[in-house]
Order: structure tokens, then C-alpha cells, then sequence
């Protein structure tokens, strides 16, 4: 059973549509859904002004279009999945419990902010504060799966406490910054102050990088759950190579500012 | 020269965040000028010497002239039909003014955001994090024996920083002055503030994060890379002097400016210096303090704060205040095209902003409030001509260390003040708000109950 | 539009008039109530319901530079808690530290009609009143930090009393204050100027003014109640927070003697032990004192579960709980006045400490053996939010409750307490007294905290559910000042409240006296630093009481 | 010839006074539309004072008089200039969740433009 929403026109304002989550919908009737309020800039209005509404409703919504402009699509959903077939907008499944969203195109800032389960993919790329925590907040992700196929930019996983990132591209600057626990996997080449502040945690770099001065270069090693995760993230598409499995990677521990409990990874190629 | 001269003691400059309020202004009343502004530094004998009295009309509405009330119709309209609508500014006007603004915004359920977002606004998310120790100036002037300017130049932005309250000037604890106190400057180039320092470290550009860093490990006691040197162009030795004088002082200052905050790590870099100031305090007592810009920059967050929550970049579209950065901040709002309409106050972003941000203000129409003609005032839809605050108005002004002071009036303007432009449009907003509510509705914006 | 209005039929708490909830008529008309209205605008059946005094903070943070600083740090907190707008009121950010809008908003909704800031810098004042300004419905006031302020203390160190008496008069008048705060006297100058360290003697003299602050209490007990202050100097002991610190509370009353002194949050200042271990409660060796001293008031400072942010000027205590959270922190100080210290903190059940201050502060309110003296409070939001009254109302009135809830926090704690055994359950009158009648009497605020003809029309109306907590957290009506602001549980009006300040004559040869030393020590001029009338808006001044001689 | 410098952009006591004439008087045109340069940086590149120069990267481009000053107190690869629409030209609206476009420390390529030839942009857009 798959509930259709498909984008009437290119918004002119940001929408935010909190209400799209499969918790939300999947048993109320179409004539209802169509009239709960969404919000159109500052104007509250019904679902059915901005999306055409068919299908079923379900465990599943498929949406359609570009939706750059739309908001807090599955914001806090815990069960069924969300499709998107074109690009998605800022805080996609913020605070989000459980469930799954997939993303055919890109997504704007704030991908899964103070998430604490469930899964995210995105197969283009992601905008920045991936997983990460809202301002004043010390505490991001804690749960769950962030998976970026393209690139993603700023401060994926600030704050993160649990859970996984995985991008497939490129990041940007302070990648997994004041991380307390969890791991994120950059496939790509990392921005500068990878790290910065981590208490705990795992961050992979496949590419060599510039690790601060206030990191310690431990060891060389194998890590012996690097090779299940890495495996882990190839049945979901990343770009795994065999000389990543087999690898040795070098490891540094940091932030020294901090606990000095984390640590980062690159294989030693 | 006229006869007509008149002397106002205890004036306040608002040209910088130094706030000095004891200006003695002669003011010609024939000229409608100040002639004299003593005590003013170069910066504020010019902010004083060029506001004079230009003629042109109070409203323009597409750039013709109009009567204040048809442009405050007109404007208040363009608000209430908007579904984004946007101010900006506000850090070159009263509190009182400020205040104004919130609640228009608040009614019409628009977005608001101050100059702080491109100047300290990062400094602000930064203590957001790690929080600040901090002070008044007047206790750098009473007892700071170690003075740190990080990515500042005050002796060009702020000159009199050095003199009233931090360089050379005698307190409680420091009645030699400069004698009693070692200054530091660090900076990626030698700039004017230079001299006026005992000791100068000049950083590569774009290292301030990592020579804080250092510092922070360093003052901790841990060690750090051989490579520190080549990393930043510090040598370990000139590091190991620093956390030496930052540890044996008895009152530190870290005075920063915007070399952290408009660099690549924009809020990392300043959180890292308040970090470092913070850690400082297990070995002695240590404050760290941005060295703000504009006049009133720091009341356009205290009034946001306690009125919203939040110090900048609010949103309202909900019917109540949220907070984000770089969602609800200008540049951004702007630049990704959300805006619909804009009310600037005090502030010119179309030459200070981002090309694709000053593309779509000329798309959208815009409401100024300038004392002065700026190429924001030329592409505004309705131009408000206001009085210059602190010279023709009286009204409250918020010190960079967060002093509130009360400005003194120099003499009047033609041009009616920011505030009772803003109260006028507030209450035309409010009737046509009213005029809109859906009969059974909590306010004009809500999904009518039929639907 | 100040209609009359008619209350009928109502279960009236009234005890400062003897009315125990007995069925009375009441009457209001220009803001006051009145003896009799002939032909009421508006006549409301309370049939079923409790009518009171509108509720009288006597002792939270609210409003001012140290508030402000606390709501900026904390959007995390606001996030959670929106606070929307209606067609009449403002919107605003809620969370342990309101904006000021919701600040004033919340209170009402919970039929409080009057609140006092208790901790305000001289040099903040104006601030502080910009935002008292912007703080709706109640009635507000706040007292100054006098208690480190560096000229008085030059004044005491060299004899000058009488100096000091007119000084502490002319800084009153500045600000537009009520009262004089001292918060740990003596303790900025070691914070400041000795590497963070403080002071925890009532007899230690301070090595840069060669004063203690015994003699610093002393003077302001003296110079208040001489110049017959409605409300005494409101104090925050020394040694706030540490084990042991009873014994500096204790000594700080006696230093009052017979003379009026309000004790803040006293809970905080109950502690057995010894410095730095064996905490433990002794709230039977306070709660005695207080009983025997009808000189003495104080408020509680309860702690309650959940979140707080600490904010106060005794900066060395605010560093001190920063080194067990290690998490953000702010410290702020001010020239020639004070310091500050401010953390975002919770109280967690299953804590030792926090569950014996938690005990503590009920064993203070249990105790009590004349309710009019130990005030309701939580030090908002130090202890806890002033949104959780209702529940600290249903700990003191219900004792099956109050059993229920002892059984979910740290045992440890509470066996160290005599909480088990105090089976006293607080009745509606006894509630009114220690939210209203009381703290308004303490305050010297003659025209609140009862209803009867003359006073503030400040009402509210509460339905008489048993579940006491629902019943306090949600009254049916509230009228303020005669203003209808809460009609059947919405809002229907907005209100802006008044500021309630003393202006205490002093000899304007003072101003020479402080003028030089501003000169040299204050960062701003000395003719800009007083606060003009302009920032008062709608305001009331207080008379002072006949001089006690 | 072209070569890529760090561009700083900040705050000058000229650009201060000037921007209280007016922003749209000459004065202000002009200290905003000046760039000081390394002197050995200038004397590489064939720059003399007063030479236009064109800077560029990818979020514009904008063309300002170049100044030279010692290399003590401006290192080599670095290039000032006082806030102004000038600046601005050369600011990615990206503000990575701050709010903040970076205006400092801006990697531009630094191009010569032959005298005579039309500043295509114009200082004053």
C-alpha cells in the first residue's frame, strides 16, 4: 500500500510538512489527508494545495518532485518508509525514531539531525550538519543510519553519540566534531579539522588526510570489526574497495583538548 | 560660522561598539550640525561631523516622493501579504526601535535577523556551545595584567579600545597603566594595532583553530605535534611563553575580532578562544570578550534574546520564534531565494552582501529606514529618511560588554526616528491583521476551520 | 476599559483578612477592590471554586543581564518548549528561562499577578527594566546587589557609616530598585582578584578592604531597617551549596539580631556536615531558628526535579558545580559591582545531593511554624522553574503524594532526613499565605497578597479539583488589577504590569562623595549611570516604613 | 599573468570615516575599491601603484587599484582590502549552517588588467 504525494508546483517560499511521516498518515482516509496543514511560508495550508494526493496510504509514501524548498519531511517518523523521488529539503527526518527514508537526489542541510533511529539514504549528496546536533545542543545522532551516497559538507555528525554516517563522496570541515561516540566513514576526501574535539568515537577517512596537531599518531593496525562494518556498508552501496577490507590502517588518537578517547582511521596505502 | 552654538556634555558615539558615551558635542542649532566633538576619535569626529541635515524627502515610495503615512500603508501592506517576509539590520538604532521591529515581525509571522549574523553571529553560536567567561570593560581597565587581541585591529576599528579601556588606560589594580599590563597581539599580518603590543605573533592565515587548539592542550599540560611551527607558523617556543603568561596572570583578557569569525571554522574558531579562556580559570581568572562592531549591534541581541529566546536569525512563520542559523540568517534567506519581502533598518546588505543575496533583494519588494541614501535605500520599494540615532534621538544603546547606556540628543531632525516609523507600521500591520482573521481563528494565518 | 466587577459564590482564601474559605462577594472597580458595586459590568458565578489573592513571587530571576545571558545560552532548552501567540499576546520561547513575554504569560497562567527579581547589577538596572518593560500581566520589581559593590566597601572599611547609609539610599533611588541583595558579601573581590578563590568566614576580613562580611551584613541590616525599608535587605548567605554551611546561615541571622533580614532560598543554606564531605540535612537547627525570630522571613529555594539553569552573582559557586558537569559555563563580571555565574543543570532523582536538597527544602516547608515567614519558592530557575509550583503545592498538600514521590529518589538521601516522619499536610489557607499573603506581607506590599477593600484588584480563581497540582496549574480566571486577562482558561487581554520600586530620601552631597571614585573605576560616566524616570513606564513607589528607630 | 593569493578583507580607519559621508560618494568608492599588495608580490606581477588588478574566483570577480606595502607588515600571497561592495563580489553566499559567508582569508586569482582597458563590472553594480 503506497500513498502517492506529488509536488503541485515549485514552491515559491519554503514549505514545512512535518505531518508526512507514515505515523501521521498511514491510516487516515485521502479526503483527510489532503486537508491537514502544511505550511506555506507563514499561511497554514491544506496538504491538497501543494501536493496531489493518491494512491493508498501506508506503510509506504512515495513523493515526487523537487522538493528542495520542502521541510521536516519525516520529521520524528518511527515506522514505514518515505521515498523521494527527487531532491529533498532542510531537516529530512529530523529527530527520526525508526522507519526509512530514501532520497533520489540530493538533500539540503540538516539531514537527520538528533536522530536516534532508523535509516536515511541519500543517493546524491547531502547539505551540511548531516546527523548532526541543533545549535546549543551537545548531543547529535544517537541512533540509526546516515547514508550519503554523493558528497555531504559541514560538520556531518556533530555531536553524534551513536549510530553511523557513511558518506560515499567528499566532505566538508569538521567531519564528526565533537563526537562522543559512534562512527562515520568518509569514502572521499575529508575537509580540514576532521575530529575536532571528539571525546569518543570512530572516524574512517579511505583518503589521507590533515589531522590536527592536537591527534597522536598511535599505531598501525586491523582493526578486527573494521572489515564486518566495512562489508556492512557495501551491501548498501558504498564504494568498498577489497584493498580497504584487507588494509592496515593507521590510527590516531584525539582530541587531546578533550577525553582523548577517540579515534581516527586511514588505511595505511 | 553661526552664533548659535550650544555644548551637550555626556553624549554617546554609536559609530563602534566602544559606545564611548562621554563625548562633549558643540552643536550649531542655525547649522543643524555638531561642530565640535571632543573626545571623539577619528572614526567619531567623522560619524559626527557628517551628520548633517540633507535635504530630501522623509518617504519614497518607487523612488518618488510620498507622505509618511502612504508609505507606512504601503509598507505595512507588503508585510501582511508576504509569506516570508524578512528584517534585517537593526544594529544602527535604538533598542527602542528594536523592539518595534520584533513585534511587527512577531505579528506578521516573518523572519528576523541583525547585523550580528555577518559579523559576531558566529561568536554567538560558539557560546551557545561552550558558553563564555567574560566581563564588563571596566574590569579589564581595573585589573587586566595580560591583554590579548586575537584577529582584531581596534586601532582601526575601535580606537579608542586601547585608551578608555584596555591599553592604557588606569584602574583599581593597574594604576600605571600600560606598565602594569603586557599586551599581545596575534595576527596574520602586522596591522596598526601592532605597535601598541609588548609582544606580536603573526599566525599563517587560516590557523587560528589550530594554534587555540595548541594553547588549549598546552595549558592542560599535554603535548602536541613537533610540526606545530610549520602548521602555523608559531614557534613551539613563542606557545610555550604564551601559556606561561596566560597561566601566571592574575586578571587575562582574550579580546577577539573577525579574523575567527569570517574565516573557514567561523564558529569553531571562536568557540575554540572561549574554550581557552574558560579553561584558563582552574589556574587563574581569565574573560574573553568579542570586540563587537556597530553601535547597538549588541542591544539588537539582548532585545531578540529576551523577547524571543534567541540572539539572531529568527523565524516567526509558525507563530513562535525559532532559531537557526544559516536557515534563518539573511545571507541565507536571501541568497536561496525564500524571502518575499524584505524591511531593512539601519543597514545596507545590497553592497555587503553576497552577490546572488543582493540578486534577489531586487526581485522582491523592500522597505528601508536609513538616515542616508545607500544602494540598499535605491532599490527599496518604500524609503523611510530617519533620524540618526544617538544625534537626533535619545534612546538606549548596548555597549559590546552588554552596558546599557542612554543616548543624549544633539538636536532634532526633520526625520522622524526608526521607532515611531516602525510603531506606525506596527499598528497599521495589527488592523490589517485584524481585518483578516477568519471568524473563530487564533490569528490571520491559520487554515481556516471549514477547510 | 477598567470595568466593575462582581465575584459570587466563591470558596474565598483571604488570610491576611481572617477568610479561610468561606463563601464571600467580592467587588472591583478601578483596579482596587471595592466594599460594594451597584451595577457590576460583570458578574462571575465561583460557585465550586476557590477565589485568591493573585500569587506573589518574592525571590526568582526573571529579567535582566544575568537572565538574558542564561536564555541566549540555551536555544536547545527553548526548542522544546515553543511558546505561540495568540491574537492578544506575544509569542515567545519557554524552557527553564522564558522570553520575557512568555515569562510574564506563564506566571499569569498559573495566578501569580506579582514577581520580584532577585539578583540585579546597578549597572544592569536599566536593562533590567527594558525587560521588565516587556514582561506582561504582573506587577514586578527588583532588588540590587549592593553586598560587593567596591565604593561601599571602601565607605565600611573606613568608618564612613553614615556615607555608606546615604550611598546605599542614593543607589537605590538610581536603579529604581526595592531593595538592597547581597549575595555571598565579601566573595567578588577573592573571585576577581585572587585567582578564583572566595571567602567562607563570616569573620574573614578581605585582604584588599580589610572588611568581613559580618560587618558588611551588618551595615545593611542597620542602614534598611533604620530607614525602614518595606523589605528588609534579602540576603544570600555565605558558603552557598557546601556541606556544613548551616552554621554560616545561622550566624548570618545572628548577626541580624531582632532586626528584619529576609534569607534567600534558605534551602541552599541548610546543609549539615563538613566542608567538602558528609553532606546532610539540617533543616531542624534552621527551621528552629526561624521559628523563634519573627524578625527573620525567608523563602525556600526548593529543589525540584528536572531541569535548572544555576544563575546567580555568587560566581565561585556557579565554577565550583561547573567542575562537576563539565559542560557549558558562563562567568560575567561586572566593574565595581559584582560577578556572575550561570550553568544549565539538572536535578536527577537518584543523586544523593540532589535528593537531600530536594528533602531538605520540604522538611523546611514542614516545619514551619508560622507559614508566614517561610515563603514559596524555587529560586526559579536555580531550584527549579516556577512552572512546577503546582507540583510543589500538591508535595505540600498531599502527603500520600509526597510519600509516593520519596520512593522514587535516592534512598540513601532521604534516610539522612526527617521527611518520612513529617506527616503535616499544608491546607488551602496555609497555601495562600505562603504564595501570597505571605511574601506580600514580607515585601511590605500592603495593597496585595489579600482582598480586601483597597487592595489590588490582583484575583484568581481556581476550579476545587482534589488534584491539587492540576488545580494550581491551570485557574480559571485571572484578574489583574481589575483586568479580566484570563477569562474561562484563555487568554482574552494583554496587560502591562507596574514596576513596583522604593525611593528612599539621601543628602545629595553623596553624589560628590561617589562621583570621583566613578571617575577613576567605572568604565561609563558618572551622569549617564543613573536611571532616569523614563524607564519606569507604569510604576508605583512603595513608602517606607516609620522609621524603627 | 595570474597568480592565486589569500584576499583579507576588514575593517580601515578611511573606510570608517568615509562610509560616513556616504556610501555612494566617491570617496568611499574609492578606499573600498583599493587593495594593498605585498611590494615584491607587485614588483613579480609587473604591478605598479595605482595598476588595476583583477580578482576572481569562483563565487565573482571584481577589478580594484592595487597599493603596495612592506612585506613585514603584509606577508607575500596575501592581498588587503577594506570591506566594501568590492569585497563583497568575491563572498560565496554558502554559510555552512552559521549564517556567516566567509569574507577573509579568500583564495582569488590575481590578474593585471591592461591600462585603458574597461573595468567590464564597474565598481558600482
Amino acid at each position: 500500500m503506497t500513498l502517492r504525494l506529488e509536488l503541485r508546483a515549485a514552491p515559491e517560499v519554503p514549505v514545512e510538512a512535518d505531518c508526512i511521516t507514515p505515523d501521521r498518515l498511514r491510516q487516515l482516509p485521502i479526503a483527510e489527508i489532503e486537508r491537514l496543514p502544511v505550511f506555506y511560508g507563514n499561511r497554514q495550508v491544506p496538504l491538497a494545495e501543494v501536493f496531489t494526493v493518491s494512491g493508498a496510504p501506508g506503510e509506504t509514501i512515495q513523493l515526487r518532485g523537487d522538493m528542495s524548498r520542502v521541510k521536516h519531511i519525516g520529521a520524528t517518523m518511527s515506522c514505514g518508509q518515505i521515498h523521494i523521488d527527487g531532491h529533498a529539503g532542510a531537516h529530512l527526518g529530523a529527530e527520526m525514531l525508526g522507519g526509512t527514508i530514501v532520497v533520489s537526489g540530493n538533500a539540503g542541510d540538516w539531514v537527520g539531525p538528533e536522530m536516534r533511529g532508523g535509516r536515511i539514504v541519500i543517493r546524491g549528496s547531502a547539505g551540511h550538519l548531516a546527523g548532526s546536533a541543533y545549535r546549543g545542543a551537545a548531543v547529535g545522532m544517537t541512533g540509526g543510519e546516515i547514508i550519503i551516497h554523493g558528497a555531504a559538507r559541514n560538520e556531518a555528525g556533530h555531536g553524534m553519540r551513536g549510530g553511523l554516517i557513511a558518506i560515499g563522496g567528499s566532505c566538508g570541515d569538521f567531519a564528526g566534531v565533537n563526537m562522543l561516540a559512534g562512527t562515520v566513514t568518509i569514502f572521499g576526501a575529508a575537509g580540514i579539522r576532521t575530529g575536532a574535539g571528539m571525546k569518543r568515537g570512530t572516524i574512517i577517512a579511505m583518503q589521507p588526510l590533515e589531522v590536527l596537531p592536537t591527534f597522536a599518531y598511535a599505531c598501525e593496525y586491523r582493526p578486527s570489526f573494521l572489515p564486518l562494518y566495512l562489508l556492512h556498508l557495501r551491501r548498501l552501496g558504498l564504494p568498498v574497495t577489497d584493498g580497504q577490507l584487507s588494509a592496515s590502517y593507521r590510527r590516531w588518537c584525539g582530541d587531546a583538548v578533550e577525553l582523548n578517547r577517540g579515534e581516527i582511521l586511514s588505511p595505511s596505502i | 560660522m553661526s552664533e548659535n552654538l550650544r555644548v551637550v556634555e555626556n553624549a554617546t558615539c554609536t559609530f563602534c561598539g566602544c559606545v564611548c558615551d562621554d563625548m562633549i558635542l558643540t552643536v550649531d542649532d542655525t547649522q543643524k550640525r555638531i561642530v565640535k566633538a571632543k573626545n571623539a576619535c577619528v572614526l567619531g569626529r567623522a560619524w559626527f561631523a557628517e551628520h548633517t541635515i540633507e535635504e530630501a524627502p522623509a518617504a519614497l515610495m518607487e523612488g518618488k516622493p510620498a507622505t509618511i503615512d502612504a508609505a507606512v500603508a504601503e509598507a505595512a501592506r507588503i508585510l501582511v501579504e508576504a509569506r516570508f517576509p524578512i528584517a534585517y539590520g537593526l544594529s544602527d538604532t535604538t533598542c527602542e526601535a528594536q523592539r518595534q521591529a520584533v513585534a511587527i515581525m512577531d505579528m506578521v509571522r516573518g523572519n528576523i535577523d541583525t547585523t550580528t549574523s555577518v559579523c559576531h553571529g558566529p561568536s554567538g553560536i560558539a557560546f551557545q556551545g561552550v558558553g563564555e567567561s567574560t566581563m564588563t570593560l571596566g574590569e579589564v581597565k581595573n585589573r587586566a595584567d595580560l591583554v590579548i587581541y586575537w584577529g582584531g585591529n581596534p586601532a582601526e576599528s575601535h580606537p579608542r579600545h586601547f585608551g578608555r579601556y584596555a591599553v592604557t588606560a588606569k584602574g583599581m589594580f593597574t594604576p600605571n597603566g600600560k606598565k602594569d599590563r603586557t599586551v599581545v597581539v596575534i595576527d596574520v599580518r602586522r596591522t596598526p594595532s601592532v605597535p601598541a603590543a609588548n609582544i606580536f605573533v603573526q599566525l599563517k592565515p587560516g590557523k587560528d583553530f589550530e594554534l587555540l587548539w595548541a594553547l588549549r592542550v598546552r595549558v592542560k599540560g599535554r603535548p602536541i605535534h613537533a610540526d606545530i611551527e610549520e602548521i602555523t607558523g608559531v614557534p613551539p617556543a613563542t606557545i610555550e611563553d604564551l601559556v606561561q603568561r596566560m597561566k601566571g596572570c592574575r586578571y587575562g583578557v582574550l579580546f577577539f575580532g573577525m579574523g575567527l569569525t569570517m574565516t573557514r571554522g567561523r564558529h569553531f574558531n571562536s568557540g575554540a578562544l572561549l574554550a581557552l579562556a574558560t579553561d584558563l580559570n582552574e589556574f587563574t581568572h581569565f574573560v574573553a570578550k568579542p570586540v563587537r562592531g556597530h553601535g547597538n549591534v549588541t542591544g539588537a541581541d539582548n532585545v531578540m534574546s529576551w523577547q524571543t529566546g534567541y540572539p539572531f536569525g529568527v523565524n516567526f512563520s509558525r507563530g513562535y520564534p525559532r532559531f537557526n542559523p544559516g536557515e534563518f540568517t539573511t545571507v541565507d534567506t536571501l541568497a536561496r531565494g525564500d524571502a518575499d519581502a524584505a524591511m531593512i533598518i539601519a543597514s545596507d546588505p545590497a553592497s555587503n552582501f553576497p552577490r546572488e543575496a543582493t540578486a534577489h533583494l531586487r526581485r522582491i519588494p523592500v522597505i528601508s529606514l536609513d538616515p542616508k541614501a545607500t544602494l540598499t535605500s535605491g532599490l527599496a520599494r518604500v524609503a523611510f529618511r530617519t533620524a540618526t540615532y544617538g544625534i537626533n534621538t535619545g534612546g538606549t544603546v548596548y555597549r559590546m560588554d552588554d552596558v546599557p547606556i542612554t543616548m543624549r540628543k544633539a538636536f532634532d531632525s526633520p526625520f522622524p526616528d526608526d521607532e515611531s516609523i516602525l510603531k506606525a507600521i506596527r499598528e497599521k500591520v495589527r488592523e490589517l491583521l485584524l481585518a483578516r482573521t477568519p471568524h473563530g481563528a487564533r490569528s490571520a494565518f491559520e487554515l481556516p476551520l471549514t477547510a | 476599559m477598567s470595568s466593575t466587577l462582581c465575584i459570587v459564590n466563591g470558596s474565598v482564601h483571604d488570610p491576611a483578612n481572617r477568610i479561610a474559605g468561606e463563601p464571600r462577594t467580592l467587588f472591583v472597580r478601578d483596579g482596587r477592590i471595592a466594599d460594594a458595586v451597584a451595577e457590576p459590568d460583570r458578574t462571575i458565578d465561583a460557585r465550586g471554586m476557590v477565589v485568591m489573592p493573585g500569587g506573589v513571587d518574592i525571590h526568582c530571576h526573571i529579567a535582566g543581564p544575568k537572565v538574558n545571558l542564561a536564555r541566549k545560552l540555551q536555544p536547545e532548552d527553548h526548542r522544546r518548549d515553543p511558546h505561540p501567540g495568540t491574537r492578544f499576546t506575544r509569542s515567545g520561547s519557554g524552557g527553564i528561562v522564558p522570553s520575557t513575554f512568555a515569562t510574564g504569560y506563564r506566571y499569569a497562567t498559573l495566578g501569580y499577578t506579582t514577581a520580584m527579581e532577585a539578583a540585579v547589577t546597578p549597572i544592569g538596572a536599566r536593562h533590567t527594566l527594558e525587560e521588565l518593560h516587556d514582561t506582561p500581566i504582573i506587577d514586578k520589581g527588583f532588588y540590587v546587589l549592593l553586598g560587593n559593590n567596591i565604593f561601599l566597601q571602601q565607605l565600611l572599611r573606613d568608618g564612613r557609616r553614615s556615607e555608606f547609609r546615604q550611598a546605599v539610599a542614593w543607589w537605590i533611588n538610581s536603579t529604581k530598585a526595592y531593595t538592597a541583595k547581597l549575595v555571598n558579601p565579601g566573595g567578588d573581590e577573592p573571585w576577581k582578584g585572587r585567582r578564583n578563590s572566595n571567602v567562607s568566614d563570616l569573620d574573614e576580613k578581605n585582604d584588599v578592604f580589610g572588611i568581613s562580611p559580618r560587618q558588611i551584613i551588618d551595615a545593611f541590616v542597620e542602614v534598611a531597617n533604620d530607614a525602614g525599608f518595606p523589605h528588609p535587605p534579602h540576603i544570600h548567605c555565605n558558603n552557598l551549596g557546601h556541606s556544613g554551611n548551616f552554621r554560616t546561615t545561622l550566624e548570618t541571622m545572628k548577626t541580624a539580631g531582632d532586626r528584619r533580614l529576609h534569607v534567600a532560598h534558605i534551602q541552599f543554606h541548610s546543609y549539615a556536615g563538613e566542608p567538602g564531605k558528609n553532606p546532610g540535612s539540617a533543616a531542624r537547627e534552621i527551621a528552629d531558628y526561624v521559628n523563634a525570630h519573627p524578625n527573620i522571613t525567608c523563602d525556600v529555594g526548593q529543589v525540584m526535579f528536572g531541569k535548572s539553569t544555576i544563575m546567580t552573582a555568587d560566581a565561585p559557586l556557579a565554577y565550583m558545580l561547573r567542575g562537576i558537569k563539565k559542560a557549558k559555563w558562563i562567568n560575567a563580571d561586572t566593574e565595581c559591582e559584582s560577578g556572575c555565574g550561570i550553568l544549565p543543570f539538572s536535578y536527577q532523582e537518584k543523586v544523593y545531593v540532589h535528593a537531600l536538597q530536594w528533602a531538605i527544602g520540604l522538611e523546611l516547608f514542614l516545619m514551619s511554624a508560622d507559614p508566614w515567614r517561610i515563603i514559596l519558592s524555587t529560586d526559579h530557575p536555580n531550584g527549579g522553574s516556577f512552572q512546577s509550583y503546582p507540583k510543589l503545592i500538591r508535595l505540600l498538600m498531599d502527603r500520600d503524594f509526597r510519600k509516593q514521590e520519596m520512593q522514587r529518589v535516592n534512598r540513601r538521601a532521604i534516610a539522612r532526613t526527617t521527611l518520612p516522619d513529617l506527616d503535616r499536610e499544608y491546607s488551602l489557607n496555609e497555601i495562600a499565605i505562603i504564595t501570597r499573603a505571605g511574601p506580600a506581607r514580607a515585601l511590605g506590599l500592603r495593597n496585595k497578597g489579600h482582598l480586601g477593600a483597597g487592595a489590588d484588584a490582583d484575583i484568581t480563581i481556581y476550579d476545587d479539583h482534589p488534584d491539587r497540582e492540576r488545580m494550581f496549574s491551570a485557574p480559571r480566571y485571572v484578574i489583574k488589577s481589575g483586568h479580566m486577562i484570563i477569562d474561562n482558561h484563555e487568554f482574552c487581554a494583554d496587560f502591562s504590569g507596574r514596576m513596583l520600586h522604593i525611593a528612599p530620601e539621601y543628602d545629595a552631597s553623596i553624589v560628590d562623595a561617589v562621583r570621583p571614585f566613578f571617575e577613576n573605576y567605572y568604565s561609563i560616566e558618572f551622569d549617564n549611570y543613573a536611571v532616569p524616570d523614563s524607564y519606569l513606564h507604569d510604576h508605583e513607589v512603595i513608602p517606607l516604613r516609620p522609621a524603627t528607630g | 599573468m595570474t597568480e592565486t593569493m589569500l584576499l583579507i578583507a576588514g575593517r580601515t580607519s578611511e573606510q570608517g570615516t568615509s562610509l560616513n559621508k556616504g556610501k555612494l560618494k566617491a570617496e568611499y568608492q574609492q578606499v573600498t575599491s583599493t587593495a594593498e599588495m605585498n611590494e615584491q608580490d607587485m614588483a613579480r606581477l609587473g604591478l605598479k601603484e595605482g595598476d588595476r588588478v583583477r580578482l576572481r574566483n569562483d563565487a565573482g570577480e571584481t577589478t580594484v587599484t592595487c597599493t603596495p606595502r612592506k612585506a613585514a607588515d603584509l606577508p607575500s600571497g596575501m592581498i588587503f582590502m577594506a570591506y566594501g561592495p568590492c569585497s563583497s563580489e568575491l563572498m560565496e553566499a554558502d554559510t555552512a549552517g552559521s549564517g556567516m559567508p566567509l569574507s577573509k582569508n579568500l583564495a582569488v586569482t590575481v590578474e593585471k588588467v591592461p591600462a585603458g582597458h574597461r573595468n567590464s563590472e564597474g565598481v558600482n553594480p
